[in-house]
Parts: structure tokens; C-alpha cells; sequence
């Protein structure tokens, strides 16, 4: 069973935010329109984040793309009182948005704010629904539910499906998320973090290698590498 | 086993109930207990026990 | 000896506010239902548009919902510590007082409980907790203690009233034996033909015949739910703490979090008990009976529970801000600097400094004095929950995000209604029940006399 | 006593049942009600019929491969197509969200006549069939014509892709107009016209960063909005990590903008100056004799003084440098330390290859800005080298038919834009309002407007309005309702790429290609193809427009052009690109190297020589006035750019470059672009003002503060944003904003409304614009 995990080279990212823009067409997430933007409610499952340090004319910027960290050990998951959320076989955090009740004790726990709650019925002007992805995975969520990246398990499923239509094995090559085939400086790596002989497995010991507030202890299994 | 338990959807609801049922069951069953104190014949029904109509 | 009971003093106080109904009270009812009336159409319209109507947002998903939530829980510790404590430790001036410390408990566990059901953002599937509850989420800890202290709360609350509600059943027998009648009419008795209301008393009282052996058991099963029930409330305020505590959030993340919750919550307990012992003690004209004594008494207790939450919040503080944890340094800045410092001082000041310069000397625990005191702890706890939520809600570890939370119309009217409904139910149920538990108050009057006489005994020899 | 516990029982758990079963209630209500995804095709998620088809990009001109995922006839996921040669299977925001574009509900649906007056702003439409629309149009054309006022016929274009501008050019000469006018970006025409004067070649520059030690930009949009961006990024980031030796990139801008932000080094510099600091690091290379002598020395002119055939002698670029830009002065005029400009010249000329990239942002002197940084190239011998400043080639195709023409006098008729006057200036838009609107040289009939929104991009306190106002019948393709189609009184709407046949060249590699635009769904709406309709009216009007554009469609007539290339076409349809694959430098001096270094030269002499003094220029130049001023006009050099505002009185200078966030052709609202705005200021959905705290601090306006930013131009609003990485003089404002939408877009928004603001409102056409801010 492989460990899946991403890898992103803050060297090779130039914030041009085509992931967030591709996990948006990838897995319907509604957009939110000037109000409930401006209320800190839109759901880009993949912000990139800005963080803004010194003073002129040594200014720092530090450009952050922020998926769900997929946590070896998701706080979110501890607190669910209803399993909603839950690691699934392949080992992704995902959301049962059938099951969710809205308590957003998840959304409290998670350090990294990558869970999203639908604070209305998502809507779309009209005639734009016509571009919605079909893949019942990301079939558009309820209001009222917790949703998250899902490293796009959608594309996981057409991957192991293609590989038995072909007769073949399937091949942790098969699969990618949305954001890392679209990623236009071809930062992001993913793969088999137990795979000894995969990129990220190898990327994800370099010494270049960072994850978000590794000192909580979450394990996350999205890397970083440092700019530079 | 430990770990299946807490991480088991539906066992927390199961515990839930054994914890919720049993005591009230004890609890009605102490009110039961309470009522059906035998009544000598000469309380007749006042509070203290005193008095008498 | 009389045939007939003679109903005393202490009997037509408590009774009459059960037999007559004044305009005001009914005004004052009037405009309760009024505001939850309001709060309840607010909240059908939450339910029908989502929770997008509240103020909240990324990252501060949780809010005043949550902030009344863990406020109500806490003033339901006033039954516990009252009437359970002081009974424990044979307090005898607690007798007049117990049962609406046991109302105020159960009211609050009620209207605690809901602000929960509010805050969901899918209610219609609140019933997947039992179906597919996790234990290991702390929510699930609460579903347990808090259902548990109900059903406690519920029968403590009902087991001390059992003789009085027999007491009513004999008072609002539909007819008296025409012998008694005369008698009545003599001592100028009003006969209350209330059958309906009989037969509820009837079916309240369970037959009870006050037999000695009926008492012995009565006080019997007291006793073991005041002992059972004191565990149950304070794992209640722990696990309402660990709600918070067991996330890894700054200033939440803290071992000192249960007991500090458990402090304020009797804290705050006490203070409504003021507030609505006195309420009662003024609409129902039970001040001979709810005296100075519970005031200085009770007001001692503020005093020091007011002393232990200083004791446990300079603890909290001073340990997060001699450190130099980042994330910590952030939300206590946002307390004591930041856009929360007016909330933490006005805080500190309610809780604190308004109790101690009020309750420290004698003159200031009266009722005037303790209402006073006791409002200001009543608004100092909303919002000593409320700091404790949002300024680390608004400020999350990764300290990007930063949200500004402001409540709507929304959360304030059902807020409003939420407290409305409380005091509400509360008169409501004082209408049905009698305010001062009357057998209790008389068995302490037997012993007061008992032990007089025997004073009175070993004091004959010497003369 | 049973029932009694149950009554107790009831009373503890009464309150909650009750509510739970009140909110059930409702809620199964509404889910069933407004069950988000009712009616979407996820609804029948088994029976799916997919495809992929490979088509090309149209958002910017990189002119990316896509393959966009089709299921039961609707696109519902765009990717990047793997084997295409610029973007390599990557896509960048605005490919992902072009689906929005194709589905947005602010669409013109069909052809629309207005019926309102042309003034009145609330405009009203009949909606028209294509036949009528297209009769209407031909039967202008063909009265016109009649009376041979041909010339009175005028089209106005943006940028355009593929055969599409030669299909314009024949079309207008055909039917007998010089008026044709490509609004092309200020910056981009500086850029060309650079390349021209120096390098004699007539294009864009491709660098070939892949293989650079050292690339230094001038300009903040390289990373973001320049011409072949997402080859640059790919580019970047394999110079970065996709080989041994990591290069350098560094950053000149006055804002840290995303390319600075990446980039290695930031160099923050007065709006403006960018020739300046390139001269100074001239004059260090060329001091320090760092710079490459066999190439300058061999394929250059005008490095040293030299005197022409006439004998007149001529200052050169050497001593020019050596005289003029001293460090002092230069850190003078640009406000960069003399310390890090000579650190930069060392860095540049001992990292070779090196690339110095050229501004497109129209602050400063645009041509000469560019000039000076291309010497930059010349003099590290980076032209046409890998690792250098490369030419892009263009594919043969299939020659078009020869037409004979008749010379009819209308053609020779002085064109609207006057850009024969001096074409290396930039167009200017404001003189071509004025013109329109002043009857010069002659009244306009029929205005024609394709892929570009000039009341927009160049509002000239409303004298564009008025100037379309005066045009008695003007015919815009806008797919959605912009400013200028605001003002036209036939709308003829252009479907989205996704929708048409198209073809378009491979650019940005170096090497030729080009590759294919396909539909990949049905048109949504009763829309067309622009080039259809052009070639339809070609056919209405006949000969010798007719024989001009002998096809009867555009698919059969780039089907035709391609016809040349040797590739098969139902492999190409799959593919959806054809290309050479391979770069071939030039030798210098070899055969092939005219082709690289003054192949499109008209006056100066095509001897493969790279001109520090711009012989083109002087051809044009010579004999007028002081031979001294003609020589330094003909040489990179720096003078302080025109300025609109007194400095008293407009304290700030404006700087603005475009985001990664801004598809340029289009008008209309992207949500999901609009969600990803303004990035480091964390500005969606609105526009703002980025200013220096310490600016602020002195204005005493805070981050938040609504304010007026107002330039002699006019005036808009925007919120304030505080950031350390702009210069302190300088404030910011994004372009793409400020369009009216009539679409509510999410809950709580109001429609209709203007999102943003727009700041071209507020820039002069030529040189630095400054703005003074103030409080609303």
C-alpha cells in the first residue's frame, strides 16, 4: 500500500497559483464572489499563502502553496465525533460529507486551517454549473459540511481503473493530483513516501526538506523544499 | 483492540448507552424504592408525618 | 389539638404565588416569550439559509454559540455546589435555598445543551453522535457527562421535592371531608377545587405518605445523589474544558484548562444563584425566610471562589506570558494589547476587582450588594469564555489567517432568546412548584428547636 | 410508578427531540429544494461518455497545448497537453480557468443592433439572426465602396493569433483601406522596435534562459505577464534545478512583485530609469574591460566613434557610456548604490551566458529603456547563443493566392494613427482618439474592433468614447459586453477559443511550430469565429476581396496555409501541434547568421552587424537638426522621462505591471481568477493601492483606508494596502480591474456593480504618471 505524499520546491514555485486554480476546476469547490470572500469564506482547497517579513529594502516574502498536509497523525481526525473524517485505505484524510454534522471541531483542531465549511449551499451563476466535474468523489457538498483537499482521489480511482482496463498493475506513477500535473514550474512531486526508490522519497530526505509546523508533531505528508 | 475501540465509529454511541441506560434504570429504580415504603397505619399522608385530618 | 393541618406562616408564602397570578408577572412573561419568540425565527432562518448568517468565517469557526454553550454548563454548577456541597457538609442555612439552586442547575443544562443543537451546521443529522459515535473525540465525552448530569440534576432536583408536592396534593384535594370544611372556614382557609392540578401533584408525589421509614429513604437517596453528583458536575466542566484543551490551538493546549473551567463555572454558579434567589425572594415575599445569613454566608463563598479564579487566571497568564512560545505570545498579545484587551480587562475588572470591593466587608453582602456583585460575575464569566475562544480562533498556529469576528444579528438575538427562554422557564416552573423546599426548612426548624430545648435542659441544673 | 419515570424521562430529553425533529423537518426540505448539485451531469455519473481533446490556449501569447477533458459534450477540466513544445503539460490559472470564461453567464449569446441612442449608457439591443447581421455589415461595405470611400472603413485589432492578422491585412487592403491598426501594448511595440533598430530584426525576443548562467529582468512582469511566460517559468525553474550549475535570476523592479519575490536578488529601482542602470553597468563592463571585444569588435556598429561615408564623425556607445553614465550619476538618477550596480555588471559579464531581458512596462522611454538593455546582451556577446537572446522562426507556409489588386487611391489615403510619421514611436492612442474624433484627416464611416477594449485600456479622459460616439457605425466582436462594445452599434460576438478552429504559431521556443485550435465542444451560443466571419463578408462583398480570401471557411483556409508543412493531418488534429523541435544557433558570421542579425533591415545595410547606433534610426533621423542631438537620438541612452503632474502637486509615481492573475482578452469576470487576485496584498474581487508604510505613515492612511488616487488624468478609489516592497515614492495599482459586471456573483453580492478599479484611467500614454492619494 503506498504512502502517498507530495513534495513542493519552493524553488522551483513561482506562485503563479495554477494549482489553486486547477484543484478548484478539479474537485468543484464553489466560488465564493466579493461578499463572502471578503468574510474570509471562499474555498481554495489550495491557497498559495503569502507571508511578508523586514523592512524595505530588505523585504522578505515568503510564498507558501498550502494543500491539506495530510497529516500522518491528522489532529482533525482525533476530534471527528462521527468518523466523518477519517484516513481512508490509500491513507488520505477525507471528508464523508453525507455523515458530517457541522460541528467544525475538525476545522478548530487542524493547525494548518485547511478545512473548509460550506457556511451556505454552494451556488453557481447560472450556466457555469455546465463545467462541474462529474467524478462522483467531488460532487458538489451540502452546506452545512466540513470539505478538504483529498489529493484528488477521484483521479486515484480513474488511475486504478485505467490500469485494470490495460491489464496491467497499477503504478504509483499513474496517479497525480490535479495541482502537481498542472504545476507550472514543475514544482511538486508525488508518490510513494515508502518508496525507496521514488523522487519524493528522495526529495522528502534532502536537506533542503521542511513541513509546516513540524514541531506539533501531525507528520504531515506534504514536504517543502526550501527556496534557494 | 484499545485503539479499534476509540477509533470505531458506533462503539462511542454503544458506550454512550451503557453508561446512560443502567443509570437510569438505578435511578427510577431508587424512586421506586422510595415510593413503595411500607405505610404504617397511622400515617395518613401528612408530610412530617405529624398531624393528621 | 386542631384536626386540621393549620397552614403556617412559611406554608402561605410559598403556596400563594402557586394560587395567585399578579399583571406584572404576567407582563414579565409577556415580554420573555416576546424576545425568544424573536430568537426562535432568527434561528428557523439560520436553519434554512446555513450558518452563513452568523459572523463567523476561516479561521473562527466557533463562536458566541459556543461562548453561551460553555457559560450556561457552568452556571449549572449553582445546584450542584448549593444544595449538594452545603448538604454534604450539613450547612444549615442552606435549607431555604436548595431547590432553586437545583432549578437554576437544571434549567441551565437544558438551554446549555441547545446552544450545541444552534450551532451545528447540519442538525438534521445530530443522531449520527449516538449511531456513529467515536469516543475518542472529546465532543462525545460531553454527550456523555453532560446527558448523565442531566438525568442527575434531573432527579436531585426531584427526589427533596417529593413531600412538598405531596403537601399540594392534600391542599388542592377537590373536596374535603364536609367536617373539615367548617373547620376551614373557621381559620379562614381558601380551598382550592384545582382538579386538574391535584391530580398532577397526585401523580408527582407518588403516593407519598411520609411515613418515618418513607423519610428515612427519602433522606436516604438525597443523600447518595448529593455525594454522586458532585463527581458528575465537575467531570462535566473538565471535559467542556477539553473541548478546547485537546487541541493542539495556543492558550488552549493547557493542563490547567479543566480545573480552571470547573472554578469559574461554580464561580459563576453562585453568582446566579443571587441573581435568582433574590428575584424569587422579592416577587414571592420570601425574605423571612431567605435572610442575611444566606446573603453573608453565600457571599463568602463569591468571595473566595472569586479569589481562586484570580488565582487560577494569574497562573494561566503569567506562565503563557514568561514564556516565549510564539503562537502563545500571539493570542495573549491579542488579549492584553490587541483588539481583545478591552474584553480581558473589563474581564478581570467584573470578576474580580467589582467582587472583592463589594463582598469584602459585611455591609457590602447584602442583597443589594451581592446582586450587584453577582451581575457583574454573571457578565465577567460570558466573557471570560469569550476571550478564551476567539482571540485563539482569530489567530491560528500557521498565523496567516486572521479573522475579525464580529457577531450578527443572528447569534445576538438568539443569544438574547437563549437567556429570555432560561429565566422563563425558570418563574414558569416556580409557578408550578414551590420556591422554598418547606418540609426541609421545617425539619431545620424541629432540629433548631430541639437543640434550643436541649440547651435549655443542660443550662436547668445550674440554676 | 413506570410511567413516571418515563414522564421524567420525556422532560430531560423533550426540548432537544423537539428541535431535532423541527430542524430535520427543514432540512430534508431544502436539501431536496436546493440540492446543489440537481441537474448536474454528476447526477448521472454512470453513464459517462469522456474524450480529451488537444486544442491551443488563446489567454496570453505563450499559446499553450491544452487537453481539455469532455464528458457528455461539456468541458469540464482543462490540463496541459504533455507533448506540446512551450508549456509541456503544465497549465497555468487562467488556461484552468478558461472554462469559465467559456460557460460565463456575462456572454453575448447572438448577434445584437442597438437600438438605443449611442450616447445613452443603459444601452438597449435587438437581437439579430447572423445572416441579417452580416447583410447589414456587407451592405455598409458594399455603399461605401460604391462611392469609393474605402478608406472611410477602419479596423481596430489587439493581439491576434495565427493566420488571423494576415486574413485582417488582406481583407482591409483588399477591400481598399490602409486603415488596419493593431493597438499593440506600448511596452511590447518598444521591445520590438529595440530588437528592430539593434538587431535588425523585426519580433520578439526569446530567451533562452534554459541554458543561462545569469538572467537579469528588467520589469516586474517576467514571471508573471510577459510575452512567453509559462516557457519562463518552466524555464526558470529547470535553470534552477534541472541542472548542475544553478543560475542566477535576478530582478529589477520598483515593486517586489512576484518575479522579484523568486527571483534571487531584488533591485528595487526609481520608476523610469531602467536605461540608466543599464548604462551604468555598461560603463563597468566596458571599464573593466569584462565585455566581449571579438564580438563586439567583429559583429557590432557604433561601439567606438566612427565617421560615415560622408566623413562626419560620430560619438559611439563606448564613449557615450564612459562619459555619461559614471556610477555616481547613474545611482543618481536610479536611486541603486554604486556598490551593487558594479557588483551586477561584474556578476553579468562573468556569468556568461547571460541574458538581460527588456521592460515592457510603458514607464520611462519605453524604446530607449530597451535599447540600453539589449546593448546589454550585444556586449556579453549574448546574441543567438544558447543562453542568449534567441529569434524566433516562423514556419513556411503555403504562399496566399495572388490577387491583383487594384490600386485604387483609397490605399494611398494618409492612414488614421499617423504611425508613418515616425514608426518607431509607439502608437498613441490618445492621438488616435483625438483624430477620430476630430474628422482627421477624414470622418471614419465603418469601425471594426477586434480582441480590444480601448475605452478601456485607453479611456484619455473619455476622448475614446467620444471619438466611438462619433464613428457612425462601429462593429465589435466582444464576446461579453465590455466598455468599447458599450459604444457599438452591431455586435457581432466572437466565440471563445474552445470553440472554434484556429491555428496559431508555436512561439517563445525559438524553433518553428505551430499548432492547432480545435473545438472542443459546441458553441454555447450563437457565436462565430471572427476569421468565419470575416471571410463570409469577404464572399458577400466580392471580387477582389472575394479572390483575396478564397475560402469558405477559416479551418479550410489554414488547412490550406499548413498544407506546406510535412506532417499528416489527422496526426496533427491528434497532437494538435506540429514543430521543428530543434534551435539552430547562428555562427557569427556564418551563412546563417543574417538571418539572426539584420534580416528585416530597410535602410541600414544588412551586414550582420548588431547596431549600438541605430543606423535605422539615423536613416530616419540624419540631416534634421543638430548632428550631436541626431547621434545621441540614434544611442542607447537615458533622459528623464516626460512626466504628467507636477511633483509638487502629485507626489507618488505610478507604477503598475500586469499579474499572472489577468487574462488579457478578456473583459469579463473570472471568478476563480478574481479569488486569486492580488496575491502578496491578499486582495480579491477589488482593486487596491499598494503603498510604502513609510509613505503611508506621512499621508497618515492606514492598511484599509478607502482613498482616491488621482493622477491629471482623473481619479478612482481603491483600498490602501500597506507593503515594505515597493519604492518609497512609487505606489501600486493593479491592471484588469474595474469592469462592470451585471452578473450577481456568490451570495451577498449585488449586481450590477464595477469590481475594482480600473488604473488606466489614470495613466498618461507616454512616460511616468504621478498621482497624488488623499482619503474618500
Amino acid at each position: 500500500m503506498p504512502r502517498w505524499g507530495m513534495v513542493i520546491d519552493l524553488d522551483k514555485c513561482f506562485a503563479c497559483q495554477s494549482c489553486t486554480a486547477a484543484c478548484r476546476m478539479e474537485n468543484n469547490t464553489p466560488p465564493a464572489g466579493p461578499d463572502q470572500t471578503g468574510r474570509d469564506r471562499a474555498i481554495l482547497w489550495n491557497e498559495v499563502l503569502a507571508f511578508v517579513h523586514g523592512e524595505y529594502p530588505k523585504v522578505e516574502v515568503l510564498l507558501v502553496p498550502r494543500p491539506c498536509q495530510q497529516c500522518d497523525k491528522p489532529p482533525c481526525t482525533y476530534v471527528c465525533p462521527v468518523k466523518a473524517t477519517y484516513k481512508n485505505e490509500d491513507g488520505i484524510v477525507v471528508v464523508d460529507y453525507q455523515r458530517c454534522i457541522g460541528c467544525r471541531m475538525c476545522a478548530v483542531a487542524c493547525p494548518y486551517q485547511v478545512r473548509y465549511f460550506n457556511w451556505y449551499a454552494p451556488e453557481w451563476p447560472a450556466g457555469m454549473r455546465e463545467h462541474l466535474n462529474p467524478d462522483p468523489e467531488v460532487a458538489p457538498r451540502p452546506k452545512g459540511v466540513i470539505e478538504k483537499c483529498t489529493f484528488c482521489i477521484q483521479r486515484l480511482r480513474h488511475a486504478k481503473e485505467k490500469a485494470a482496463a490495460e491489464g496491467r498493475p497499477f503504478n504509483a506513477a499513474d496517479y497525480q493530483p490535479a495541482c502537481v500535473q498542472t504545476c507550472t514550474g514543475h514544482a511538486r512531486y508525488f508518490g510513494d513516501l515508502d518508496d525507496p526508490n521514488s523522487l519524493v522519497y528522495q526529495l522528502s530526505r534532502s536537506p533542503r526538506a521542511f513541513r509546516l509546523l513540524e514541531e506539533m508533531g501531525t507528520e504531515p505528508k506534504v514536504y517543502y523544499l526550501k527556496q534557494g | 483492540m484499545a485503539h479499534w475501540i476509540i477509533d470505531t465509529a458506533g462503539v462511542g454511541g454503544i458506550i454512550v448507552g451503557l453508561i446512560a441506560i443502567p443509570v437510569l434504570i438505578a435511578y427510577v429504580r431508587m424512586v421506586h424504592w422510595i415510593a413503595s415504603a411500607p405505610k404504617p397505619p397511622e400515617a395518613d399522608g401528612h408530610p412530617m408525618g405529624g398531624g393528621s385530618e | 389539638m386542631e384536626n386540621v393541618h393549620r397552614e403556617t406562616e412559611l406554608e402561605r408564602a410559598v403556596l400563594n404565588p402557586l394560587r395567585h397570578t399578579t399583571v406584572q408577572f404576567w407582563l414579565v412573561i409577556g415580554v420573555l416569550s416576546a424576545v425568544v419568540l424573536v430568537g426562535a425565527i432568527t434561528l428557523v432562518r439560520q436553519w434554512v439559509l446555513g450558518l452563513g448568517v452568523t459572523g463567523l468565517s476561516r479561521p473562527i469557526y466557533w463562536g458566541i454559540y459556543i461562548t453561551n454553550f460553555v457559560f450556561f454548563i457552568g452556571i449549572s454548577h449553582a445546584g450542584t455546589l448549593i444544595s449538594a456541597i452545603l448538604r454534604v457538609t450539613q450547612a444549615e442555612w442552606r435549607r431555604p435555598i436548595t431547590r432553586i439552586a437545583e432549578a437554576i442547575t437544571f434549567f441551565a443544562l437544558i438551554l446549555g445543551a441547545i446552544q450545541i443543537l444552534i450551532d451545528l451546521g447540519r442538525l438534521d443529522r445530530v443522531l449520527n453522535v449516538i449511531f456513529f459515535g467515536r469516543f475518542q473525540s472529546p465532543l462525545l465525552w460531553d454527550v456523555t457527562c453532560i446527558s448523565l448530569y442531566l438525568l442527575s440534576s434531573t432527579l436531585y432536583l426531584y427526589l427533596p421535592m417529593i413531600p412538598d408536592l405531596a403537601r399540594l396534593r392534600d391542599r388542592m384535594k377537590p373536596e374535603l371531608p364536609l367536617s373539615a370544611v367548617g373547620t376551614l372556614k373557621r381559620w379562614n382557609v381558601e380551598t382550592f377545587q384545582h382538579t386538574w392540578r391535584y391530580h398532577f401533584y397526585r401523580i408527582l408525589a407518588l403516593g407519598w405518605h411520609g411515613s418515618a421509614e418513607q423519610v428515612r429513604r427519602l433522606e436516604r437517596g438525597i443523600g447518595i445523589m448529593a455525594i454522586l453528583i458532585i463527581p458528575i458536575a465537575v467531570s462535566v466542566h473538565t471535559v467542556v474544558s477539553w473541548i478546547f484543551g485537546m487541541n493542539m490551538q495556543p492558550m488552549w493546549h493547557s493542563t490547567i484548562l479543566g480545573p480552571y473551567f470547573v472554578v469559574g463555572a461554580i464561580f459563576s454558579g453562585i453568582a446566579t444563584l443571587f441573581l435568582f434567589m433574590t428575584l424569587i425572594r422579592k416577587a414571592w415575599h420570601l425574605e423571612p425566610w431567605i435572610g442575611p445569613k444566606q446573603y453573608d454566608y453565600l457571599g463568602i463563598l463569591l468571595l473566595v471562589m472569586s479569589a481562586f479564579w484570580g488565582y487560577f487566571t494569574l497562573a494561566e497568564y503569567l506562565t503563557t506570558g514568561y514564556g516565549t512560545l510564539v503562537h502563545e505570545q500571539e493570542v495573549l498579545q491579542a488579549k492584553l494589547s490587541g483588539e481583545y484587551a478591552p474584553w480581558f480587562y473589563a474581564m478581570v475588572f467584573l470578576n474580580f476587582v467589582v467582587p472583592f470591593a463589594i463582598l469584602i466587608r459585611r455591609r457590602g453582602r447584602t442583597p443589594v450588594g451581592t446582586v450587584i456583585a453577582s451581575a457583574a460575575i454573571a457578565v465577567g464569566m460570558w466573557i471570560e469564555r469569550f476571550t478564551i475562544i476567539a482571540p485563539t480562533l482569530t489567530r491560528p498556529s500557521l498565523g496567516y489567517e486572521r479573522a475579525i469576528y464580529a457577531p450578527t444579528f443572528t447569534e445576538i438575538a438568539i443569544t438574547a432568546a437563549s437567556l429570555a427562554l432560561f429565566a422563563l422557564l425558570f418563574l414558569l416552573f416556580f409557578k408550578i412548584f414551590p420556591a422554598i423546599s418547606v418540609w426541609e426548612v421545617e425539619e431545620g426548624e424541629h432540629i433548631a428547636a430541639v437543640k434550643r430545648k436541649a440547651a435549655e435542659l443542660l443550662a436547668a441544673p445550674q440554676m | 410508578m413506570s410511567h413516571l419515570s418515563r414522564r421524567n424521562f420525556i422532560k430531560l430529553t423533550g426540548v432537544t427531540a423537539a428541535a431535532v425533529a423541527a430542524a430535520a423537518g427543514t432540512q430534508s426540505l431544502l436539501d431536496h429544494a436546493g440540492q446543489p448539485w440537481a441537474g448536474m451531469p454528476a447526477a448521472a455519473a454512470s453513464a459517462l461518455e469522456e474524450k480529451r481533446v488537444r486544442t491551443t490556449c488563446a489567454l496570453c501569447p505563450s499559446g499553450c497545448g491544452l487537453e481539455v477533458r469532455v464528458v457528455n459534450g461539456r468541458a469540464v477540466k482543462v490540463e496541459g497537453s504533455a507533448i506540446h513544445p512551450v508549456n509541456q503539460g503544465v497549465c497555468c490559472l487562467r488556461g484552468q480557468a478558461s472554462l469559465e470564461m467559456l460557460y460565463s453567464p456575462e456572454r453575448i449569446q447572438r448577434p445584437r443592433v442597438r437600438t438605443g441612442s449611442k450616447t445613452d449608457p443603459s444601452a438597449t439591443w435587438r437581437e439579430v439572426s447572423w445572416d441579417e447581421a452580416l447583410a447589414l455589415v456587407a451592405g455598409k461595405l458594399a455603399e461605401l465602396a460604391a462611392d469609393g470611400q474605402m478608406h472611410t472603413v477602419a479596423f481596430l485589432h489587439g493581439d491576434t493569433r495565427g493566420s488571423l492578422r494576415s486574413v485582417i491585412n488582406r481583407f482591409m487592403s483588399a477591400y481598399g483601406s490602409p486603415n488596419t491598426i493593431f493597438l499593440e501594448s506600448a511596452g511590447e511595440h518598444a521591445v520590438r522596435m529595440a530588437m528592430f533598430l539593434s538587431q535588425g530584426i523585426n519580433g520578439y525576443p526569446v530567451y533562452d534562459v534554459n541554458n543561462a548562467n545569469y538572467v537579469m529582468a528588467f520589469g516586474g512582469n517576467y514571471l508573471e505577464s510577459s510575452r512567453h511566460v509559462i516557457g519562463a517559468l518552466a524555464a526558470l525553474a529547470f535553470m534552477r534545478r534541472g541542472r548542475p550549475r544553478r543560475g542566477k535570476f535576478v530582478a529589477v523592479h520598483p515593486r517586489l512583485s512576484l518575479t522579484g519575490v523568486k527571483a534571487d536578488e531584488w533591485v528595487p529601482i526609481r520608476p523610469g530609469t531602467y536605461g540608466a542602470l543599464a548604462l551604468g553597468m555598461a560603463n563597468v563592463i566596458i571599464n573593466s574591460g569584462l565585455y566581449d571585444a571579438d564580438f563586439v569588435r567583429d559583429f557590432t556598429f557604433g561601439f567606438e566613434d566612427f565617421t560615415d561615408a560622408v566623413g562626419a564623425s560620430h560619438m559611439g556607445f563606448k564613449r557615450l557610456v564612459l562619459e555619461k553614465y559614471t556610477l555616481e550619476r547613474v545611482e543618481f538618477i536610479t536611486g541603486v548604490p554604486t556598490a551593487d550596480i558594479a557588483r551586477l555588471a561584474g556578476e553579468f559579464a562573468t556569468n556568461r551566458p547571460a541574458i538581460a531581458v527588456m521592460p515592457v512596462e510603458p514607464d520611462g522611454l519605453p524604446l530607449y529603456d530597451a535599447l540600453a538593455v539589449h546593448a546589454l546582451n550585444a556586449l556579453v556577446g549574448s546574441i543567438d547563443v544558447a543562453g542568449g537572446v534567441l529569434v524566433q522562426r516562423f514556419p513556411e507556409l503555403t504562399p496566399w493566392p495572388l490577387v491583383a489588386v487594384p490600386t485604387v487611391p483609397s490605399l494611398t489615403q494618409p492612414r488614421l494613427d499617423a504611425i508613418s510619421d515616425n514608426p518607431f514611436e509607439p502608437l498613441a492612442p490618445e492621438l488616435l482618439a483625438e483624430r477620430l474624433a476630430a474628422d482627421t484627416p477624414y470622418p471614419v464611416n465603418v469601425l471594426f474592433l477586434l480582441n480590444t477594449n480601448p475605452v478601456y485600456e485607453h479611456p484619455a479622459n473619455g476622448k475614446m468614447a467620444e471619438a466611438l460616439l462619433k464613428v457612425p457605425f462601429v462593429v465589435s466582436f466582444a464576446s461579453v459586453p465590455d466598455e468599447t462594445s458599450a459604444h457599438a452599434d452591431l455586435i457581432l460576438p466572437a466565440s471563445t477559443f474552445l470553440e472554434v478552429w484556429g491555428d496559431d504559431f508555436v512561439e517563445g521556443t525559438g524553433y518553428a511550430g505551430v499548432s492547432l485550435r480545435q473545438p472542443v465542444v459546441e458553441p454555447v451560443h450563437d457565436t462565430r469565429n471572427p476569421g468565419d466571419v470575416l471571410l463570409a463578408l469577404a464572399a458577400a462583398l466580392g471580387d477582389p476581396v472575394a479572390q483575396a480570401l478564397p475560402f469558405p471557411d477559416y479551418k479550410t483556409l489554414f488547412e490550406h496555409r499548413l498544407s506546406a508543412i510535412d506532417t499528416d493531418w489527422e496526426k496533427f488534429r491528434e497532437n494538435g501541434v506540429w514543430s521543428e523541435m530543434v534551435y539552430f544557433h547562428a555562427e557569427p558570421g556564418s551563412r546563417a547568421w543574417p538571418q539572426v542579425v539584420g534580416r528585416d533591415r530597410l535602410q541600414a545595410p544588412k551586414d550582420g552587424r548588431f547596431d549600438f547606433f541605430a543606423r535605422e534610426l539615423y536613416a530616419m533621423v540624419a540631416g534634421q537638426g543638430d548632428p550631436a542631438k541626431a547621434d545621441l537620438a540614434c544611442l542607447p541612452h537615458f533622459q528623464v522621462p516626460a512626466e504628467a503632474g507636477a511633483a509638487t502637486e502629485y507626489p507618488y509615481v505610478l507604477v503598475t505591471q500586469g499579474l499572472i492573475t489577468h487574462p488579457r482578452p478578456w473583459p469579463g469576470i473570472v471568478p476563480t481568477l478574481q479569488e486569486s487576485y492580488g496575491l502578496q496584498a491578499n486582495m480579491k474581487w477589488r482593486a487596491w493601492v499598494e503603498m510604502n508604510p513609510r509613505a503611508a505613515k506621512a499621508l497618515g492612511v492606514q492598511s484599509g483606508d478607502r482613498v482616491w488616487v488621482e493622477s491629471p488624468q482623473g481619479r478612482v478609489q481603491a483600498v490602501v494596502r500597506l507593503y515594505e516592497g515597493l519604492w518609497p515614492n512609487a505606489v501600486y495599482m493593479p491592471p484588469g480591474m474595474g469592469h462592470r459586471t451585471t452578473i450577481r456573483w456568490g451570495r451577498g453580492s449585488q449586481a450590477p456593480a464595477v469590481i475594482g478599479a480600473n488604473v488606466n484611467q489614470l495613466l498618461a500614454s507616454k512616460g511616468v504618471t504621478r498621482v497624488k492619494v488623499y482619503k474618500v
